[in-house]
C-alpha cells in the first residue's frame, strides 16, 4: 500500500485536523467528528447534514458551507458515522428550523442516521426530517436488494437543498426539493483499478491490467460486470445509456451533467469522458444545461469516472447558480 | 433443572466473543471484501475492543446492566450495518435481562431470542436473506429447544454454536437480499456472509466459556 | 496502460473538446490548442497567457477567466506548445497593454516561448515580457544545470499576476509582480508512483512497493532521491525543510502553503500531507496566512504530493483574496 | 574534385532520416525516460511525419527551400527542446544554402557548421553538456575536415557518420549540465543522451542515401 499516511488507523482523525488547519472558516468537533459552519446554528434556518463513511472526500465536509451543508459527520473509511455523532451535529446546527439528514442509501447509513434521528428527537426535541439518496442505476431496485445506493447525485442535492434552505425554505420544503432532486438524478460508475482500505492494506479486490468494472459503488464493492478495458467512447456509452433508459429523458430536457472521478483518475481523463458525454447526449437530443467535471465524490485511490444526469428546471437550474462557499464547490461569493 | 450463571460467567462470554474477533479480525474483512466493502472485521474488532476497555474500566454488576453496555458501546463505535444490528442485538439482551444478579438457562434463551427480535427489527431480514439473520436465527431455536428439553446451558449452548455454524455455512450458496451484497445480485451467490461469521464466533465464544 | 481515453494520440485534442463542452464561458482554438477567455482581447488591459506540456490540468487551461489567465496553450503530453501557439495566443489576447509570458522553466518551454515572442513581436508588433517560474528546490540552481523546475509556485503566480492586470496595473508592474511571487516561492515534491504517458503505454520509470521518489518534477523525470517509503509526517518533512532551508523564513512571516497532489493521490491524503505541514510550520513559527488543497498542477496519474510555500506580505495576500473566475479556481464573484 | 548534389538527393536524405526515426522512435524515448521525460522518440517522430507529409505535398526546387520547409515544420509541430533545437539546425541549412540549384560538398559542410551554430545560439550548449551537441559538433568537423581534403560527399558523411556515432557513445558517461537530464545530477552519469542519439540517425541515414 503507497499512500501519503501516517498510522493507518488515525487517517480519518489526522485527515480531519488537516481540513480544520487548511479552512479557518470551518469548524471541527474532534471528539464526534463532524465538520460544521463557523457560523452555526443560523437562527430560523433549516440546518442541513450529512455524513458517511470516509475516503469520499472532498464528499462531505468539503461541502459544508454557506449554501449547502451545515456540518458533515465522518465515519471511518468506508464506514457509517455512528448515532452519538449525526446527534452531535444535529444538535450543532438546529437553529430552530428543524434539521435536513442527508443520506445515501446503505444499510448501515440508513440505520445509524435512524438512530440519531431518534435520539436527537428523544434529547432535543429537534425536527428532523430524512432524505435518502439511491440513483446507483447499476444496481436493480428491487423489494430483493437492499435498493439503489446513493452515489453522485448526493453531491448536487447538497447543493442544490443547501440553496434552498439558504433561501429560508421550511424544512419540508427544503425535504420536497431534496427529493425533487433525488427522483430525478440517476448515476452509473466504472472502475479501472480497486481502492486500497488503509488499514486493511492491500487492493479490495483484483482486476487484471486489461479488464474494468462496471456498475461499481464508491466502497470498492465488486460491480454488476467484468469487462475487457474499452476506450472511453465506449465506457461512457455504458454509463449513459442505462441512465437515459432508466429515467426517460426527452429531447430538449436541459440536464446537469456530473463527470466524477474516482479518487485516483486525474482531470485530463475526465475531460476526455465529458467530451464523450455530451457527444452521446447531443446524439439523444438532451441539453446539457449545467456542468460538473471533478473528484468530488470518490473511493480513496479508485482510478475510475461515474457519470451523474439530473433532469433539471428552473427551479433545479437556479438553486444550482444560487451562491455557494464550500471548501470544494464555490461560485457566486 | 435450571441452574444459574452468574454475571461475571457472562462477562466472560463476552470477553472471549472479543478474542476470538480479534483473532478472525482479518478473515471477516476478507470475506467482506468479496461480497461489502472490506471492513467487516475492523468495524467489530473497534467496538469489541471498545467493549473490553469499557468492561475493564467498571464491571458491570447485572446481566442487564452488562448486555446494555455492550449494546451501546457497539452502537457508538462500530458504525455501518453492524452497529446497530450488533449493538440492537446486545441492548435487547439487556433489557429482557434486568437487574437480577444471577441468570437462568430459561431467562438467557428468552433474551435471546429477544436479541434476535431487535435485529429483524433494525434490518428487516428474513430467512435467506444472506446475513447474520441466517446463523443468528437457528442459534436462538436450538438454545431455545435445548434448554425446553432440561438440557443445561453448556450443552443448550453447543447446540446453539453447532445451529449456528451450519447457518453460516448455509449462506454461502445464497443469493443476497440484503446489505451490500445484495448489490452483487447472481455475483453474491458462493460467498459466506461475514456478519453470519461473527455470529458464529459469539456462539463459539459461549462454548469455550465455562457455563 | 489504464486510462478513460480513446486513441493515446488524440488525449489532448479530446481534453480540449470537453473542456470547452463543460464550460460554455471559455473558447477553444482547436487549431492551436488554445483556451482562451470569451471576452478576449479586454483592451487596455495586460494579456496574460501561459502554457505548457499536457498532463498537468488543471494547469494551464483550468485558469483561464477573470483576475487570471487569458489564453493557455496545451502542448503534446509533457512536451512544451510550439511558438506557433503562444503566437496565436498572445494575438488573441492584446489588447493593447501588452502580454505577458508566464513560463515554466524548462529548456523546452524557454526556447518555444522565446521563439513565439520572437515572431508575435514580428507580426504585430505585440509588447511580450516573458517572466520564468523556478521553484523547485529539488534542483541544484547551478550554471552546471538547466536551472530549477516551474513547479506549484506557477499556480500562485498565475492567480496573482492575474489579479494585477484585472487592476489595471501595466505591463512592467504586471511583471514585477510576478518575479516577485517567484522569488519568495518554493516547492518540493514527491511520488509514490510513477506517471504513464499514454504515447508510451507504460510507467515512465519502475518503483518498488517499500520505495518512494524524493524530489520529483512533473513530468515523471527521475527524483533526485529514491528512499524507503516512509509516513507522512517524514515526508511532509523531507519536503518542508528543504524550502524553509533554501529560502529562509523568519518567525511570524505570513505564507500561502499549497499542498499539491499530483494526480493519482486523493483528496484525503493531502489533508493529512497538510496537517504536517501546518505542524512543521507551526514549529518554525511560520504563520500560515492562506491556504490551498487540492490536485492543481500533476503529473498525469502520478501518485504523490508537493508542497509550495510563498512568502506573502500584504500586496501578495490582496491580490491572492481578490476576485477570481476559472474552472479550477474560482472565489470572490 | 567537387561534384553537386542535387536537391532530390538531399530530400531522399531527409526521407531516410525520418524513416530512422520511425523505426527507433520507442527505442528513443526509452532513453529518454532514463533521463528525460519519456518522450523524446514521440516528437522527432511526431516531427519527421510531418515533414513527410509536407515534403509529399510539394517538393521543394532548391536545397534552401528544403531544409527551410524541414526545419520549419520540425518548429511547428515537434515542440518541446528538440523542436527548437533541430528546427533551428534545419533553418539555418536552408538559409545558408539560399536558392541554388545544386549543392557543392563544400557548401554543404558550411551549412551543416551553420546548423551547428543555430543550436548552440538557441541551446546555449557545449562540449560535454551531454546533449545532441556532443554528436553534432564532432559530425560538423569530420565533414568539414574530410571536404577540405577533398573528399567527396559520400566518403565524408561516413566519416562526419562514425564521428556522431562516437560522439552519441561518449555522451553516456557524461554528467548532463544542459535540459531536462541535468536535474538528475550524478544519477545522468552512465545514460546515453537521446538528443544525440538522433542526430547520429541522422548521419546514419546520411550514409544510407546514394551522395
Ligand atoms: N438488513 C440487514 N439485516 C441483518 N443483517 C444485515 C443487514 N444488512 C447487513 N447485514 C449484516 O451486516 C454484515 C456487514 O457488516 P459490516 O461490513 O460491518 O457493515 P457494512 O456493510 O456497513 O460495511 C453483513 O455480512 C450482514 O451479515
Ligand atoms: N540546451 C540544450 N542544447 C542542446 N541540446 C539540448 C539542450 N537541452 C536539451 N537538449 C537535447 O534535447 C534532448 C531532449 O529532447 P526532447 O526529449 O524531445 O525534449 P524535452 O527535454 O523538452 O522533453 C536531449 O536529449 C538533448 O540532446
Ligand atoms: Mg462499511
Ligand atoms: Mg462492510
Ligand atoms: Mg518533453
Ligand atoms: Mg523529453
Amino acid at each position: 500500500m503507497k499512500k501519503l499516511i501516517n498510522d493507518p488507523n488515525d487517517v480519518v482523525v489526522e485527515a480531519l485536523r488537516g481540513i480544520e488547519a487548511a479552512h479557518p472558516e470551518l469548524r471541527v468537533d474532534h471528539q464526534h467528528k463532524v465538520i460544521y459552519r463557523g457560523d452555526a446554528p443560523k437562527q430560523g434556518k433549516v440546518g442541513i447534514i450529512s455524513g458517511g463513511g470516509s475516503g469520499h472526500e472532498p464528499l462531505h465536509g468539503g461541502f459544508v458551507g454557506l449554501g449547502m451543508l451545515d456540518a458533515a459527520c465522518a465515519g471511518e473509511v468506508f464506514t457509517s458515522p455512528v448515532p452519538e455523532q449525526m446527534q452531535a451535529a444535529t444538535k450543532l446546527v438546529d437553529g430552530g428550523a428543524g434539521v435536513l439528514h442527508v443520506v445515501k442509501n446503505y444499510t448501515g447509513d440508513v440505520m445509524n442516521f435512524e438512530m440519531a434521528a431518534e435520539l436527537a428527537a428523544a434529547e432535543t426535541g429537534a425536527r428532523v426530517v430524512s432524505v435518502v439518496t439511491d440513483d446507483d442505476v447499476a444496481v436493480q431496485d428491487s423489494t430483493w436488494t437492499a435498493g439503489r445506493r446513493g452515489v453522485g447525485v448526493t453531491v448536487l442535492l447538497e447543493k442544490i437543498a443547501g440553496a434552498a434552505a439558504e433561501q429560508g425554505r421550511d424544512l419540508d420544503q427544503v425535504a420536497e426539493v431534496a427529493r425533487k432532486v433525488n427522483a430525478n438524478g440517476r448515476s452509473m460508475g466504472v472502475a479501472l483499478t480497486s481502492c486500497t482500505v488503509p488499514a486493511a492494506g492491500k487492493p479490495t479486490f483484483e482486476l487484471g491490467e486489461g479488464e474494468m468494472e462496471l456498475g461499481v459503488g464508491i466502497h470498492g464493492e465488486p460491480g454488476r460486470q467484468r469487462l475487457p478495458l474499452a476506450p472511453a467512447s465506449e465506457i461512457a456509452a455504458l454509463l449513459v445509456e442505462p441512465i437515459l433508459a432508466d429515467l426517460p429523458f426527452s429531447t430538449g430536457d436541459p440536464v446537469i451533467a456530473f463527470v466524477n472521478g474516482l479518487g485516483g483518475t486525474p482531470l485530463i481523463e475526465l475531460y476526455v469522458m465529458f467530451n464523450e458525454v455530451s457527444r452521446i447526449l447531443a446524439g439523444h437530443g438532451v441539453l446539457i444545461a449545467r456542468s460538473l467535471v471533478g473528484s468530488y465524490i470518490t473511493s480513496l485511490d479508485m482510478a475510475g469516472s461515474s457519470v451523474t444526469l439530473l433532469k433539471a428546471d428552473d427551479e433545479l437550474l437556479s438553486l444550482w447558480d444560487a451562491p455557494v462557499n464550500t471548501a470544494a464547490l464555490r461560485w457566486g461569493i | 433443572m435450571d441452574e444459574n450463571v452468574t454475571t461475571a460467567v457472562l462477562e466472560e462470554w463476552v470477553r472471549r466473543f472479543a478474542h476470538l474477533v480479534a483473532e478472525n479480525r482479518d478473515h471477516l474483512t476478507e470475506l467482506d471484501a468479496a461480497i461489502g466493502d472490506a471492513d467487516h472485521g475492523l468495524n467489530m474488532d473497534r467496538g469489541m475492543k471498545a467493549v473490553v476497555a469499557a468492561l475493564d474500566a467498571a464491571t458491570p454488576a447485572t446481566a442487564g446492566a452488562l448486555f446494555s453496555k455492550v449494546g451501546m458501546t457497539l452502537v457508538s463505535t462500530v458504525g455501518g450495518a453492524s452497529g446497530p444490528l450488533f449493538g440492537t442485538l446486545f441492548l435487547r439482551m439487556g433489557s429482557t435481562l434486568g437487574d437480577a444478579q444471577a441468570t437462568s438457562a430459561h431467562e438467557l434463551a428468552a433474551a435471546f431470542r429477544a436479541g434476535l427480535g431487535g435485529v429483524v427489527d433494525r434490518g428487516k431480514a428474513g430467512p435467506e436473506d444472506k446475513t447474520m439473520y441466517d446463523a443468528l436465527a437457528p442459534a436462538v431455536e436450538a438454545l431455545a429447544a435445548a434448554v425446553a428439553d432440561g438440557a443445561d446451558l453448556a450443552s443448550g449452548l453447543k447446540q446453539a454454536r453447532d445451529a449456528a455454524a451450519a447457518g453460516r455455512d448455509a449462506t454461502t450458496p445464497m443469493l443476497a437480499r440484503k446489505g451490500r451484497a445484495s448489490y452483487l445480485g447472481e455475483r453474491s451467490v458462493g460467498h459466506q456472509d461475514p456478519g453470519a461469521t461473527t455470529v458464529a464466533l459469539l456462539l463459539d465464544a459461549a462454548t469455550e466459556t465455562a457455563f
